[in-house]
């Protein structure tokens, strides 16, 4: 119930808090995930640096035909935020499932992606959303794709030293209907599937879909097969499951005291088949 | 000098809000957390990582250095202290040496081997980090069946049977009833480990002072007067030199019904350092070594005529007791044999209860504690008979109720049930929630391939404990009555709520006996240097036990105040009346309650045989049990493509005897209700085969939470119960008690079409994806 | 907890066999593994660093190879104590050989693993972390078998501090 | 040690802190405001919580030396200063929302917060607000109708 001690530093700007990083401190954001960890004694980091009040990694802003959002952004801010609302409404969805209210007012955006926790329900929008991860450090900027960003469980591309400083989102065309659909763990609220759907419609036919999953496996990851199997196709539901069903191929699908890994398949196939359907009635 | 007595309003039976809670909303009510002292002291506690292992060796020295540690005590410091009590016993009962520090082997994760004593609770826990075990694992057992078969590891090397003991109880001839019957149905039922969780853990504060020989010792319990001797005797102090409080306690469930390792610890620290120290349980803690409940595995048989009528019922019941007896642990499951026969009139049970060690906490009474295994054995034996002869479970119900004009009846299991009409209930319930046609709705939506699913549970349990020779340490308990000199009321009573509410509903019944005003009544509880002795709260005891003595204290107030009231009106004793506050004479001539109390103290006049003062203290032992009963119906409905099962409606109607405060009872019922969700849809306390508790933390014990709950429609029938002045029953446990069957007899009804015919509990939506793919696949192939 | 799973190498059983049996080899392999040094026959002394998100924990403990069968089979013992908990695995580990797939006569040029055991977990990390568990105890035998492709292919294993970077 | 400087309940306090000193022990311990209760240590139970700027957070998640210049309110700040209780706390005492008050002080505060964001919430929207903080006595459904009652009185 008790942390080990750490140093803390609280610096003013975010050329002070790099420094630090580059030192080899640990960045505390929201500490959502980190505290809990702390006070059970399994992290034990041993210093910290406090990056969830700088004023230069909080912000939503529209530039250049897509939306940047700071690393500092909290849960609250994207799932309220008006432009996310009105032009990306996928992410805003996604945030509004995260943990509860008390978590999303604190977590941030930033954190979250950087902590790359395999039931988060971020990566499975920031996926199907073709988002882009900025990672700053002393050294400068570069910008992934989510693939290449999420690693592996709790593994991500950052480079000691390195943070997220900006997750940059489309801006989605009227045409374009997204869904987030998560089946809960009861207990912790984490997902165990979720999915994420962005489709667009055109005569009748599929002209883009994106697909991103959590929870199923280690790894949120984008179903390219579930997209492949629908492009071009026939708005139908029988489709729609065919493509869901594939959804599960080739994922290692983890087990737990929650569910099986069949369960898991099972339910993904099943949720992703919910988010596209509830994607394709959004979009016009 | 006649005078107007205004009539006063009945308090009894109306929705009062609790007197108690303006402390609790502002955050101003003190938990053991909240005690603070001068130079008091810190403890955190190493705890096993295993669930079987030596202790080859402890290096505390690290620890010991630590600045601001005070000091580290283990396993051989603690042996002058008593190990921890059982209170019950059964014949030839296997008890362990349970000492509140492990010696050289631990049994399961959790097992406290050393404390560390600080400055600070941060220190001490960076000092619990410091100590060295040299551990050496064995292999451990946790599955209770698994304990019990051949070449098991040995929990106990002293018993390598891991059988703690067997208990046996007949009723009727089985053999008969089996020879009679034309179907027996049998079905293994698991009712799993359940973890108590009240929001508040277990904390202890001991204060020892030196010079009077004198402890205090704040513990969140459910049994200060039993937790006080049970103490003393362990620390070997004078029981009236040991003061203990449980202040306010943040919940309890059963789980505070116990007297903990820490407790004397606690106290043997504080001896040893002259001052006064604290320990807050954190929750992986409280998962780890506060008790858990139910650990069942029933092996059951109903044995039946065609026509529905019930023959008997036969029961092999494994319980999981842990590693350890706490204070009631063997006793839970015989409870589960006394309630077997439910409501039924059938006349022969037999079981066998087989105690089981194995290597993780104990269990004990968790609300309920034994009665809702038991209503989930017959209520659910019910229905798969009902299912196997092709009969309505409301019909096979009615069959088999014991009729309103039984009572008192006696049951197969030896039990006299008090009074009750089941079927009055169960009409009712019936009603309420249109059977007949959700019925008919369930046969449109099963066309429609909808799991649609109703379940019904008739339960009926013991409560109101009880009477002393059936209850461990004593089922009565103590009232007294204080009228001060000015009429206000102080009443202390031997329970001790926690969440229950009597701080009100006793002032009802205290303020409509004496004719004062509600506010003029307070309720003392939790506190042995104010309170008498008294037992505790626990068994849905409070009003039918509590209750009742303070009735009967109250009545000697009431004779003692108009033999004043008399002397004051110059009168003789029997020519008054004590009715709204005023004792009035036949001439319309009255003194007020208050002046009467003023007449009391002042002395001068003191009625002929009768002394100064206005106090009264009652033990009151019931003669029986109390026995509560209801029908809850849920409908729910299966989502076929995840298992996910969805609660359509709730009812609940419950016989609880008569109500002194509708609101609180509405809470309790609520409450209680969700414990049984609980357990019925995700609650399960999961042991892996090496002892590590799985489900150790929130993150993984599935708690109902806001959303997950449905709306719980209630109503009641009321039948007085003959056993106590107030003809209350009890409430704290129905809910948790009806709840259960019907849930899971509900989803099995919603997957009868696909040949379901039982579910262990929880229900998750894997498990029950996991049965529909099975039972599709069985389709296929059929 | 049981653990089981299969896993192919770009080199034939007798290569993949040796590999695993060396314990230069294994320390370079092992996911977080600081030094590994022989106390026995068969037996060495194990020092692990296991990071991963904020989790951290320093073990301490052994690896014991038993029942060789070259190159078909042995089995392997892991146990490791640190303050966060404990962790003890024991498995078998299967090799076979195989061709290019296409034909059956063609030359063994790799070789495919099969391992199946138990997994024993306890202390803070079984408590509180059943979420991870499987999903990480994967990656990290993941991380072992692809770290040990490179090294059998010759692209690393000159380096000792050449670990796996986040990037590759 | 660090000095941070916060508001709590209107009061200005200046101490010096470890930095690993969870804002609920410093609210408890140094400060003497009991009445914020440690639930669990998962951030998963809510009887923590309070409400940091406006916001309401699980005070046993935050270091103490992150509410640095912040204002904070517990549930000993809600009454008015002559002890008229708060709507929320009327309302919980109405309904009978609470038995053994443990959870109350953060079931009060996140009520508070749901309310300032939906002065009207529907029953679904009170227990999806209510996600965060765990209940073992009542079964949520008198603090559902607190919740109700309070929003009618315009909490």
């Amino acid at each position: 119930m008790i942390a080990n001690s750490f140093e803390y530093s609280a610096p003013g700007s975010l050329k002070e808090a790099l420094a630090l990083l580059a030192e080899g401190a640990k960045p505390l954001a929201g500490g959502m995930s980190l505290i809990p960890m702390m006070k059970l004694r399994l992290a034990n980091p041993e210093h910290l640096v406090d990056i969830g009040r700088l004023p230069e990694l909080n912000y939503i802003r529209e530039e250049g035909g897509a939306i940047h959002i700071g690393a500092g952004v909290t849960h609250f801010e994207v799932e309220s935020s008006p432009l996310l609302l009105g032009k990306c409404p996928l992410l805003a969805e996604t945030a509004a499932y995260i943990g509860d209210i008390q978590v999303r007012n604190r977590g941030t955006l930033g954190g979250s992606v950087a902590h790359a926790d395999p039931s988060a329900d971020y990566p499975a929008a920031l996926h199907a959303l073709d988002a882009k991860i900025v990672l700053t450090s002393s050294e400068g900027t570069r910008t992934l794709s989510t693939e290449e960003f999420f690693l592996d469980t709790f593994t991500t591309a950052l480079d000691p030293g390195e943070i997220v400083s900006e997750v940059i989102v489309p801006v989605d065309a009227g045409l374009t209907g997204t869904s987030y659909q998560k089946f809960l763990q009861p207990a912790s609220g984490f997902a165990i599937v979720g999915a994420a759907a962005r489709v667009r419609q055109e005569g009748g036919k599929f002209t883009m879909v994106r697909v991103g999953v959590t929870g199923l496996s280690g790894n949120g990851y984008r179903a390219r097969n579930v997209e492949d199997a629908l492009v071009g196709q026939d708005v139908t539901d029988a489709n729609i499951k065919a493509a869901a069903a594939l959804v599960a191929d080739g994922q290692d699908a983890s087990s737990d005291l929650h569910a099986t890994a069949e369960y898991r398949a099972h339910l993904a196939g099943a949720y992703t088949a919910r988010a596209l359907r509830a994607a394709l009635s959004r979009s016009a | 000098m006649t005078t107007t007595v205004t009539k006063l309003e009945k308090l009894v039976g109306k929705r009062i809000k609790r007197k108690e809670d303006p402390r609790l909303i502002t955050g101003t009510a003190t938990y053991v957390e909240d005690v603070k002292l001068p130079e008091l002291l810190h403890a955190a506690i190493l705890r096993s990582p295993h669930g079987a292992a030596n202790i080859k060796s402890i290096d505390i020295s690290k620890a010991a250095a630590l600045p601001g540690v005070v000091a580290v005590y283990t396993g051989a410091d603690i042996l002058g202290v008593g190990s921890v009590v059982c209170a019950a016993d059964l014949p030839g009962l296997r008890k362990p040496v349970h000492h509140i520090l492990a010696q050289d082997r631990t049994y399961f994760v959790g097992h406290a081997v050393a404390v560390v004593v600080a400055k600070d609770r941060y220190v001490a826990a960076d000092g619990v980090d410091l100590i060295e075990v040299d551990w050496q694992p064995t292999q451990a057992v946790t599955d209770p069946e698994k304990a019990l078969a051949a070449g098991a590891p040995a929990v106990h090397p002293e018993w390598p049977d891991n059988t703690a003991f067997i208990h046996n109880q007949e009723g009727g001839d089985m053999a008969q009833a089996f020879a009679d019957a034309e179907v027996v149905v049998k079905q293994r039922i698991v009712s799993q480990r359940l973890i108590p969780n009240p929001m508040e853990t277990r904390g202890v504060v001991a204060d020892w002072k030196q010079a009077d020989k004198a402890m205090t010792i704040w513990t969140s319990t459910q049994i200060p007067h039993l937790a006080r001797s049970i103490l003393a005797g362990q620390l070997g102090l004078d029981e009236n030199r040991v003061r203990l409080i449980a202040p306010e306690v943040g919940g309890g469930f059963g789980s505070k019904l116990n007297v903990y390792p820490e407790e004397a610890l606690m106290g043997f620290v504080s001896m040893k350092l002259q001052k006064p120290v604290k320990w807050i349980e954190s929750r992986r803690e409280n998962f780890q070594t506060t008790i858990h409940g139910r650990g069942h595995v029933d092996y059951l048989e109903i044995a039946a005529k065609r026509d529905g009528t019930i023959l008997g019922l036969k029961l092999k019941l494994i319980q999981d007791l842990g590693a350890y007896h706490q204070l009631l642990t063997p006793a839970i499951p015989t409870l589960s044999v006394l309630m077997m026969p439910g409501l039924y009139k059938f006349r022969n049970i037999s079981a066998q209860v087989i105690g089981v060690f194995t290597n993780a906490v104990p269990t004990d009474a968790y609300r309920g504690a034994g009665r809702p295994e038991a209503t989930h054995g017959i209520e659910r034996m019910v229905d798969m008979l009902a299912a196997e002869i092709g009969m309505d479970p409301a019909e096979i119900r009615y069959k088999n109720f014991a009729g309103k004009d039984d009572f008192p009846f006696l049951t197969a299991a030896g039990l006299t049930y008090d009074s009750g009409d089941y079927a009055a209930t169960l009409d009712k319930a019936l009603e309420m929630i249109d059977y007949k046609g959700l019925r008919e709705q369930q046969v449109q939506a099963r066309a429609e391939g909808k799991l649609m699913g109703i379940g019904i549970s008739t339960y009926g349990e013991l409560c109101g404990f009880g009477p002393s020779p059936a209850t461990p340490a004593g089922g009565w308990e103590s009232a007294t009555v204080k009228v001060e000199p000015s009429g206000k009321v102080t009443v202390m009573t031997g329970c001790s709520p926690h969440g229950q509410g009597q701080e009100t509903s006793f002032a009802q019944i205290a303020a409509d006996e004496l004719g004062v005003p509600l506010d003029d009544v307070i309720v003392l509880h939790g506190d042995t240097s104010i309170v008498q002795y008294g037992i505790g709260t626990f068994g849905s005891r409070n009003t039918a036990v509590g209750g009742a003595a303070l009735f009967y204290a109250l009545q000697d107030i009431r004779e003692k105040a108009k033999r004043f009231g008399a002397k004051m009106l110059g009168v003789e004793d029997g020519e008054v009346v004590l009715a709204d506050g005023h004792c009035t004479d036949s001439n319309g001539n009255s003194v007020t309650f208050q002046q009467i109390a003023g007449a009391a103290y002042r002395g001068i006049v003191i009625p002929t045989g009768s002394e100064p003062g206005l106090v009264a203290t009652r033990f009151w032992e019931p003669s029986n049990f109390a026995y509560p009963y209801g029908a809850h119906i849920i409908v729910s409905e299966v989502d076929k493509e995840t298992g996910q099962i969805e609660i359509k409606r709730y009812l609940a109607v419950d016989d609880i005897g008569n109500i002194i405060n509708p609101l609180l009872v509405d809470g309790q019922l609520h409450g209680g209700v969700a414990q049984g969700l609980g357990q019925a849809l995700w609650e399960h306390g999961v042991y892996d085969d090496d002892g590590q508790l799985v489900s150790g933390t929130f993150m993984d014990y599935a708690m109902p939470r806001a959303r997950m709950m449905p709306w719980i429609e209630s109503a009641h029938t009321i039948t007085p119960s003959p056993v106590n002045p107030l003809g209350a029953k009890g409430v704290g446990e129905a809910g948790t008690i009806g709840s259960t069957p019907a849930m899971v007899n509900s989803v099995v009804d919603a997957l009868a079409p696909l040949g379901v015919r039982h579910i262990d509990m929880p229900m998750t939506a894997g498990k029950i994806w996991k049965l529909m793919q099975d039972s599709s696949i069985q389709e296929k192939k059929a | 907890m049981k653990i089981a799973g299969t896993s192919q190498l770009p080199f034939p059983p007798e290569k993949a066999y040796d590999l695993m049996q060396d314990p230069a080899m294994l320390a370079l392999a092992i996911p977080g593994c600081n030094s590994l040094e022989k106390t026995g026959d068969n037996e060495y002394k194990l020092s692990l660093k296991m990071a991963l998100a904020s989790l951290s924990g320093q073990f301490e403990g052994k690896v014991t190879l038993t029942e060789p069968n070259r190159p078909y089979s042995f089995k392997m013992l892991v146990e490791g104590t640190g303050k966060i908990g404990f962790v003890k695995g024991e498995g078998v580990i299967k090799l076979s050989g195989l061709g290019d797939g296409i034909s059956i006569t063609s030359a063994i040029t790799a070789t495919g693993i099969e391992f199946a055991g138990d997994a024993q977990i306890g202390g803070s990390i079984a408590t509180v972390g059943q979420r991870m568990i499987d999903t990480t105890s994967k990656m990290m035998v993941k991380q072992f078998f692809k770290k040990l492709e490179k090294l059998g292919l010759g692209a690393e294993g000159t380096n000792p501090e050449a670990g796996g970077t986040a990037g590759e | 040690m660090r000095t941070i400087n916060v508001s709590v309940n209107g009061k200005q306090y200046s101490h010096e802190v470890e930095p690993r000193m969870l804002l609920i022990h410093y609210l408890r311990e140094v400060i003497g405001l009991t009445g914020t209760h440690m639930g669990c240590e998962t951030s998963l139970c809510g009887a923590c919580t309070i409400e940091v700027d406006g916001k309401a957070v699980k005070s046993c998640t935050m270091f103490a030396v992150q509410a640095d210049g912040a204002k904070i309110l517990t549930v000993e700040g809600l009454a008015a200063p002559d002890g008229t209780l708060h709507p929320i706390q009327e309302a919980y005492w109405t309904e009978h929302a609470l038995q053994c008050g443990f959870c109350t002080p953060g079931m009060i505060m996140i009520t508070k917060q749901i309310l300032e964001r939906n002065p009207n919430p529907t029953e679904h929207e009170i227990r999806e607000g209510l996600d965060g903080n765990l209940c073992r006595c009542t079964g949520y459904q008198h603090i559902v109708n607190a919740v109700r009652t309070a929003a009618k009185a315009g909490a």
